[in-house]
């Protein structure tokens, strides 16, 4: 109910996308790129959602896009309202929210070394954070296989093997003709 | 390579003129060399005895092993009745001890550490994950086996292994040393090609020394 | 200021302090009661289902066969191995494990200097900790997978006992899918099964809703999945890991679930065409399940295939011997329908030996086989047994199928503890609640309730619908009185039944004995195969093993052109008939095209 | 040989930036970690230094790196729980809280009560530890080496009631989705009552030996202040906000687990320096002692401990996204995840406090700073460096 | 069989005498037993041939245990007729178990004559004194008691096999 009120209020002010209530006090609103600027600055200076909680990227890769979400919290309310902009996954670009708060730059270097999203203008973006000498996928993108990587990279130990129950059960039981 | 690590003339403060040639200056060009043991055997049995008794850790926690070396270092535990500490640079440590898993960009700054270390020196690893990768054996961040990248010496199981494992770890170690067994520096010396080439073709970004001190 | 300065001298007060230091931290403390330290394993409790295996998130488990350790029903033979250079002492294992039989112990120091050390066998390696007391166990209520069964909708007692109409009713989708949700998918359930049905990957199809992967799945392996979803003895079930746990899967019903959803006309879609003609021609004598699955195979290879019926229509004993509330007719023909879409040609009321000789089909076809099932009943033979008024089972319920008009009598006794005898006595209770609207039937069997052959469920339902079972009575006598009139059965209390190899051995006690009324009496106690068909000359010249046709591996008969496949050669069940009948089915695939091969 | 003003330097570049020239020599780049003492786990800072003064740091982590998330999209929901308490070695419990208490939400599963009891006890036992080593390590920040000798043995004590509970020192992966491991064991309440009094003894020596300690006070009153302006824009939580006198605890903002059922006052300072800081988690620590008292007072006897589970080997969760909160030592910790109806996680987020204290605050607060007041200004935000980069 | 043999089978009889019964019991059944094989349908054959096999090994015995010089003596001893000779000697005579017996048939009849040799060897063992002539009997006894409830099983699993 409160959720839905704030999102009236702010639907008079913005053209907003789809609203999903997760709780009475977190909702998550769907917004345009182009619109997340101001809607941001909106909520920080007039709704009380002054906490920028995380920003963090979500990667559907079947829709070719990337979701970024703002989370922002409003301690007086005790509300959570998060942002969800889509972005396209080919040319993942965002407008840099550092200056409205200046902890989103170190989000947004993570966001471009994990998924390589850019943020123009966005401080150090350029520096390596967490990986070093990594080249290729950033490796939070789902087309990033892991386990590939890491069998390429590295060696196993040996004298691992397994038997699946069902087939070993079948030769077992019935030798060769395990299979009807 | 990293700019800062380019070669070039620097101007000081005072006027003059140096060259400047980081890797050079910074890492010697030789491989450690193979150590001896000792004229006779009852001398390199002191001295393994010796050794055994004063094991110097260095204070570079690793991974998260490193949260149970704080009771062990402390009263309830206490290793330094069993002539064990905790040294805070590896020039004055004996004692490597990989607390659990190692991400590629720790693994370079461990193979520099234990470079710098003054041999005979030792290597434990702790945990599941020093052995086959542990709980993070698929991913894309971490070694699998430490015994391709250090000699080790001792392997302690657990996930992670408690200060009494860690102690009896610490025990066998000794047992090991005073054998003579323990040549983990000198199986570093031997096979240094070896080693190398299995740090390189993890470590991307080679802006690490090629050779020690 | 001054506080400042003095305040932290306090310090010195500990030097008065007894140490806290542990003198001995090697020896002095043992792991918690709950620790989870190393692992232990009770081998015989384990079933190496690998169920921890899977749940493994570090991939430390690997499942490998130990000596002294054979695959058995239920029991893959495997045992999980963990490597301790993965294994991060979550205990989901443990929590996870079927049986109970993985643990832990509370020790938790092991140093080793070579790695490769670390691949350890609980329970096969041994270790001192094998045997602690304390360590971390499974919590009783924790459950990581649902144990009881979803319960199958069925009619009431009251519902059914008046009609013939399907007493079970089949799952919807959504109690489906939470029976298929409690499968760990093991797989030790499809060794189990002489077909080696796909059990695992259509219960999955099922959860993933999607039942034309299903119905494929079920097609590879059973072309009767009407049937056996209905009335297969579910070996499987037996094998499952989940009973373990509480109830097994419901295997069978699952089974019939996705055939039910799936339309017949998608059905024949989903199987597709048969292979172009070969030119061959097959002969199988019998429409059963064995005759039937033989015959599906060997169209879809594209051979002709002539199936010679003596009876009116096809499903064999599934028509003839079980009765319709537990599989109605138009199941049974919708499976035999698919069948004859791929081209076979069933010929009823053709009765081998009468109407065409076994010569005859040796001349006229490339392979003949015979599946002729085990369609005679057997007699007590007990004194009196040759009373008009002593029925068998099998003959009795044929009649019922076929609408022949039976003489009900108003009380009965039936001799068996058997399947057969269940339904005998349950049809011919249906048949006395239509005429006289009360029940009076009593149902006597050697065994006592513990060790009766027929399915739990059957006798839970006999006697809901009001059957007399008297379990432990050994048929002695058919009393009949001067004037021939059969008036009921004696019988002695049995003792005991088995002998040490739980072979038949019965004891009786002829102190106990009970007359138990009946105008009929049915007996219910096993059947046999009628192979005169064959005639002298094929029986002569057939090799036989222990009373039933010889036949190798694969069915085939000690002579070249004759197969032999169902419960005439393997005993009575359903789903072994179909097994049987895919076995002879490659076989005789493989002489033919071979022979084409030569020529 | 030539003195330098250093009011003029660093300048700045028509860009904002610092115009820094290592090549001029005014400048030393200095290091500390990754192999370092003055540090706080396995994390490096690159401190540009003028004289003794710093003007330029810049955190660098990844050394601890393991990729949660993605290991995460590729485990069961089951899976994921064992593997998430790794992200913070000396306080894990809220990560097995923040991951189980999401899943449940979107799998809309009930806990049983019995179980969020539970829950809150082990998470404020967590705290205690995790307050009990920071206490340590800002007293050995500045030499006093002795507190951390007093304060991990009181730790081992609270390990071991962990031990008993839930079967393991550090690692104790008790809460799992649907509710906790198992019951209290008999006679828990006893021995945990005696380790909650002697540390409450040992603190008292702390108060007297580390907090009224004239050293110890010089070296941190003043030094190394939170503006309560950043708090919003650094996303500054749990005892470093409330030390700046903001009053910000989720336990009170958004409570959750039994917090409404328990009786207390949050504890705030106003001085916002070093000093401060300790002060308010000293005072913290005591207020969790008094938790786990009124908690084992008030907790039911009985009751179930797990919520009925489907089965966990093929658990999918449908579609959806939220984010779970918690106070933990540090400040709130969160877990975004979101499913799309298969059987493992889409993906998660873990949100860790040190994230932002330890890059864009510690960054900001230790340009001007005393070299030798490095270590103690990174000690006194509390960071743990595997919650930032996971 | 014979009248003679019967004849022989009074209220007191020698061991000898039982002996001689005994062994004209065992290869009457063997002699039956072999000339039914082929008459039976070939699929119950081995059933028939089984038991022709059984009885030659215990005729076999006997006849062994009758040109045993050591038992001479003992075998002239005169012992209390038992109650279940009777029932033993008539199993000598052949039965009529018409054109085709089945299965069952064979079975009843085997099983029925095993009956009546077990009896009469136990209540033969339980008359004598102990000694070489006692243990024979015993082992006898025993020997058919296998036999009878080896038979037995195989009547049950054949004919009570309880159906589906």
């Amino acid at each position: 109910m409160v959720m839905q009120a704030l999102y009236d209020t702010l639907k008079q002010r913005f053209p907003l996308g789809e609203l999903t209530v997760q709780r009475d006090n977190l909702a998550f609103i769907t917004v345009e790129a182009v619109r997340l600027y101001p809607l941001l600055r909106y909520l920080r200076d007039h709704e009380g959602f002054s906490h920028l909680v995380l920003l963090t990227a979500v990667d559907w890769l079947e829709d070719g896009q990337f979701q970024l979400t703002y989370l922002l919290n409003n301690r007086a309310k005790c509300q959570d309202v998060g942002l969800r902009v889509m972005i396209p996954r080919d040319k993942p670009e965002m407008e840099s929210i550092h200056d409205l708060w200046p902890a989103a730059a170190t989000y947004q270097r993570e966001l471009r070394e994990m998924f390589g999203i850019d943020f123009p203008g966005s401080p150090r973006l350029e520096e390596e954070f967490i990986l070093e000498g990594w080249h290729g996928i950033p490796p939070y993108r789902r087309d990033f296989d892991t386990l590939a990587y890491a069998r390429e990279t590295f060696r196993d130990r040996p004298g691992r093997e397994t038997r699946d129950p069902a087939q070993h059960m079948k030769q077992q039981l019935y030798g060769d003709k395990g299979d009807v | 390579m990293k700019e800062e690590l380019l070669k070039r003339i620097v101007k000081t403060p005072d006027g003059q003129e140096i060259e400047v040639d980081p890797l050079l200056d910074y890492y010697c060009q030789e491989g450690p060399t193979v150590q001896p043991p000792a004229y006779t055997a009852i001398i390199e049995k002191l001295f393994n005895w010796a050794r055994s008794e004063s094991l110097w850790i260095l204070g570079f926690g690793t991974g998260c092993g490193a949260i149970e070396m704080r009771p062990l270092m402390t009263p309830r535990f206490d290793a330094y009745r069993y002539g064990i500490q905790w040294r805070p640079t590896p020039r004055q440590s004996n004692l490597f001890v990989i607390s659990g898993y190692l991400s590629t960009k720790t693994l370079k700054r461990v193979i520099r550490s234990y470079e710098q270390m003054q041999g005979p020196k030792y290597v434990v690893g702790l945990g599941s994950c020093t052995i086959n990768g542990g709980m993070y054996w698929d991913s894309y961040n971490t070694i699998k086996r430490l015994d391709d990248y250090l000699p080790v010496d001792v392997y302690i199981a657990g996930c992670m292994p408690r200060p009494e494992a860690l102690l009896a770890g610490f025990e066998e170690l000794k047992k090991i040393i005073r054998a003579g067994k323990a040549e983990g520096a000198n199986l570093y010396a031997k096979n240094f090609e070896w080693y190398k080439a299995n740090q390189k073709s993890v470590i991307h970004d080679w802006d690490m020394p090629d050779y020690n001190w | 200021m001054i506080r400042d300065v003095l305040s932290p001298f306090t310090a010195w007060k500990n030097l008065f302090r007894e140490p806290v230091t542990i003198k001995d931290p090697l020896n002095e403390r043992p792991g918690s009661a709950r620790y989870r330290g190393f692992h232990q394993n009770d081998l015989d409790k384990c079933i190496g289902c690998g169920t921890c295996e899977t749940i493994c998130q570090n991939g430390a488990i690997d499942m490998l066969p130990v000596d002294g350790v054979p695959a058995k029903l239920g029991d893959s033979g495997l045992r999980p191995r963990i490597d301790y250079g993965r294994c991060c002492w979550c205990a989901l294992c443990v929590d996870v494990c079927m049986t109970g039989s993985l643990t832990m112990s509370n020790e938790y120091k092991w140093i080793e200097s070579d790695p490769d050390k670390y691949l350890y066998m609980p329970g096969v390696d041994k270790k001192h900790w094998d045997n602690a007391e304390l360590g971390y166990r499974r919590h009783e209520e924790r459950h990581l997978s649902p144990g009881d069964r979803v319960d199958m909708p069925e009619l009431h007692a009251e519902e059914r006992i008046g009609s013939f109409i399907e007493m079970v009713k089949g799952y919807d989708i959504a109690q489906a899918q939470l029976e298929a949700d409690r499968c760990v998918s093991c797989g030790l359930c499809i060794a189990s099964c002489p077909a080696h049905m796909a059990i695992p990957d259509y219960i999955k199809a099922v959860r993933n809703g999607d039942y034309e992967r299903g119905v494929q799945l079920l097609y590879e392996t059973n072309p009767f999945s009407q049937v056996c979803g209905r009335v297969c003895t579910h070996c499987c079930e037996s094998a499952c890991a989940a009973r373990h746990e509480g109830d097994p899967i419901a295997i069978r019903w699952l089974k019939r679930h996705i055939i039910d959803q799936v339309p017949q006309e998608r059905i024949l879609q989903l199987i597709g065409k048969p292979a172009a003609p070969t030119g061959k021609k097959v002969a199988i004598v019998g429409a059963g399940p064995a005759g039937l699955t033989t015959a599906f195979d060997l169209a879809r290879l594209g051979h002709a295939v002539t199936v010679f019926e003596a009876q009116a229509a096809g499903g064999g004993m599934t028509r003839y011997g079980i009765p319709e509330y537990r599989l109605p007719y138009d199941a049974l023909d919708r499976d035999i329908a698919v069948i004859t879409a791929m081209g076979v040609e069933i010929k009823y009321n053709h009765r081998v030996g009468t109407d065409i000789s076994m010569q005859q089909l040796e001349t006229d076809y490339d392979a003949v086989v015979l599946a002729i099932g085990l369609h005679q009943g057997r007699s007590t033979r007990i004194p009196g047994s040759d009373h008009p008024q002593v029925r068998k089972a099998v003959d009795l319920l044929r009649q019922i199928t076929t609408g022949e008009k039976i003489d009900v009598p108003k009380s009965m006794v039936v001799i068996g503890g058997g399947n057969v005898a269940m339904d005998i006595a349950r049809s011919m209770a249906r048949l006395q609640m239509q005429q006289y609207g009360e029940i009076r039937v009593t149902l006597t069997a050697l065994e006592d309730k513990a060790h009766f052959l027929a399915d739990p469920v059957e006798v839970k339902e006999s006697i809901e619908e009001q059957i007399n079972i008297l379990d432990s009575r050994g048929p002695q006598a058919c009393v009949i009185d001067a004037d021939g009139k059969l008036l009921g059965l004696k019988t002695w209390k049995v003792l005991s039944i088995f002998d040490e190899d739980r072979r038949f051995a019965p004891k009786y006690d002829p102190a106990d004995e009970q007359i138990h009324e009946g105008k009929m009496i049915v007996e219910a106690i096993g059947q046999m195969a009628d192979v005169s068909l064959l005639g002298d000359a094929l029986t002569e010249k057939l090799e036989w093993n222990r009373g039933r046709i010889q036949i190798d591996p694969n069915g085939r008969t000690s002579e070249h052109w004759l197969w032999s496949a169902g419960d005439c050669v393997k005993g009575p069940d359903v789903i072994n008939a179909v097994a049987d009948g895919h076995r002879v089915a490659t076989s005789i695939h493989c002489v033919l095209t071979q022979q084409e091969a030569k020529i | 040989m030539f003195e330098l003003d250093r009011s003029q330097y660093p300048q700045k570049k028509p860009d904002g930036t610092l115009d820094i020239d290592l090549s001029s020599g005014k400048y030393l780049k200095l290091w500390q970690g990754p192999q370092h003492p003055g540090i706080t786990g396995n994390m490096a800072i690159e401190l540009t230094v003028c004289g003794d003064e710093v003007v330029e740091g810049k955190t660098h982590v990844g050394y601890l790196h393991r990729g949660f998330e993605k290991l995460m999209e590729r485990r069961t929901f089951m899976q994921c729980f064992p593997i998430v308490c790794r992200i913070c070695v000396p306080e894990p419990d809220f990560n097995e809280y923040c991951y189980a208490a999401a899943v449940e939400e979107l799998a809309g599963l009930e806990v049983p009560e019995m179980a969020n009891w539970i829950r809150t006890l082990i998470l404020e036992m967590g705290r205690i530890n995790s307050y009990l080593m920071y206490l340590g390590g800002q007293a050995g920040a500045l030499g006093l080496g002795v507190i951390g000798q007093w304060t991990t043995y009181v730790r081992d004590l609270m390990l071991d009631r962990f031990e008993e509970l839930t079967g393991a020192r550090i690692y104790h992966m008790f809460i799992l989705p649907g509710g906790v491991r198992d019951r209290l064991p008999e006679g828990f309440a006893g021995r945990m009552e005696k380790a909650l009094q002697e540390i409450e003894s040992t603190l008292g020596d702390v108060e007297k030996v580390m907090f009224h300690n004239a050293v110890f006070k010089k070296r941190t009153v003043g030094v190394g202040v939170i503006e309560a302006g950043w708090v919003d824009s650094y996303g500054i939580t749990g005892p470093n906000a409330r030390a700046a006198g903001v009053a910000k605890d989720v336990r009170k903002d958004q409570p959750y687990l039994v917090y409404p059922e328990l009786d207390f006052e949050l504890v705030t300072g106003k001085d916002s320096d070093i000093y401060a800081r300790a002060d308010v988690r000293r005072r913290d620590l005591l207020l969790s002692v008094d938790l786990i008292r009124q908690i084992l007072a008030k907790m039911p006897k009985t009751g179930e401990v797990m919520a009925k589970l489907p089965n966990v080997l093929h658990w999918k969760i449908p579609r959806g996204e939220t984010y779970v909160r918690g106070e933990c030592s540090r400040g709130e910790y969160g877990y975004y995840l979101v499913t799309d109806g298969s059987g493992y996680p889409r993906r998660v987020n873990v949100r860790g406090p040190s994230y932002t204290h330890s890059i864009a605050l510690f960054e900001r607060m230790v340009i001007n700073a005393n070299i030798s007041d490095v270590a103690a200004l990174l000690v006194s935000l509390h960071t743990y460096p595997p919650e930032i980069e996971r | 069989m014979s009248e003679a043999s019967i004849e022989r089978l009074k209220s007191k009889t020698t061991l000898k005498e039982i002996l001689a019964v005994a062994t004209e019991f065992e290869r009457t059944a063997r002699d039956f037993y072999t000339a039914l094989a082929p008459k039976v349908q070939k699929n119950i054959r081995y059933l028939v041939q089984e038991l022709a096999e059984e009885e030659q090994r215990h005729y076999d015995l006997f006849t062994q245990l009758a040109e045993r010089t050591d038992l001479e003596q003992q075998l002239q001893v005169e012992v209390e007729r038992p109650v279940s000779d009777h029932k033993f000697s008539d199993c000598i005579h052949l039965p009529d178990l018409g054109e085709q017996p089945d299965d069952q048939a064979v079975l009843q009849y085997a099983l029925m004559r095993e009956h009546a040799a077990m009896e009469q060897y136990h209540s033969l063992a339980q008359s004598t004194e102990s000694g070489p002539i006692h243990d024979l009997f015993l082992f006898l006894a025993n020997e058919e008691t296998k036999h009878k409830n080896e038979l037995e099983k195989v009547y049950y699993e054949t004919v009570h096999s309880g159906g589906v």
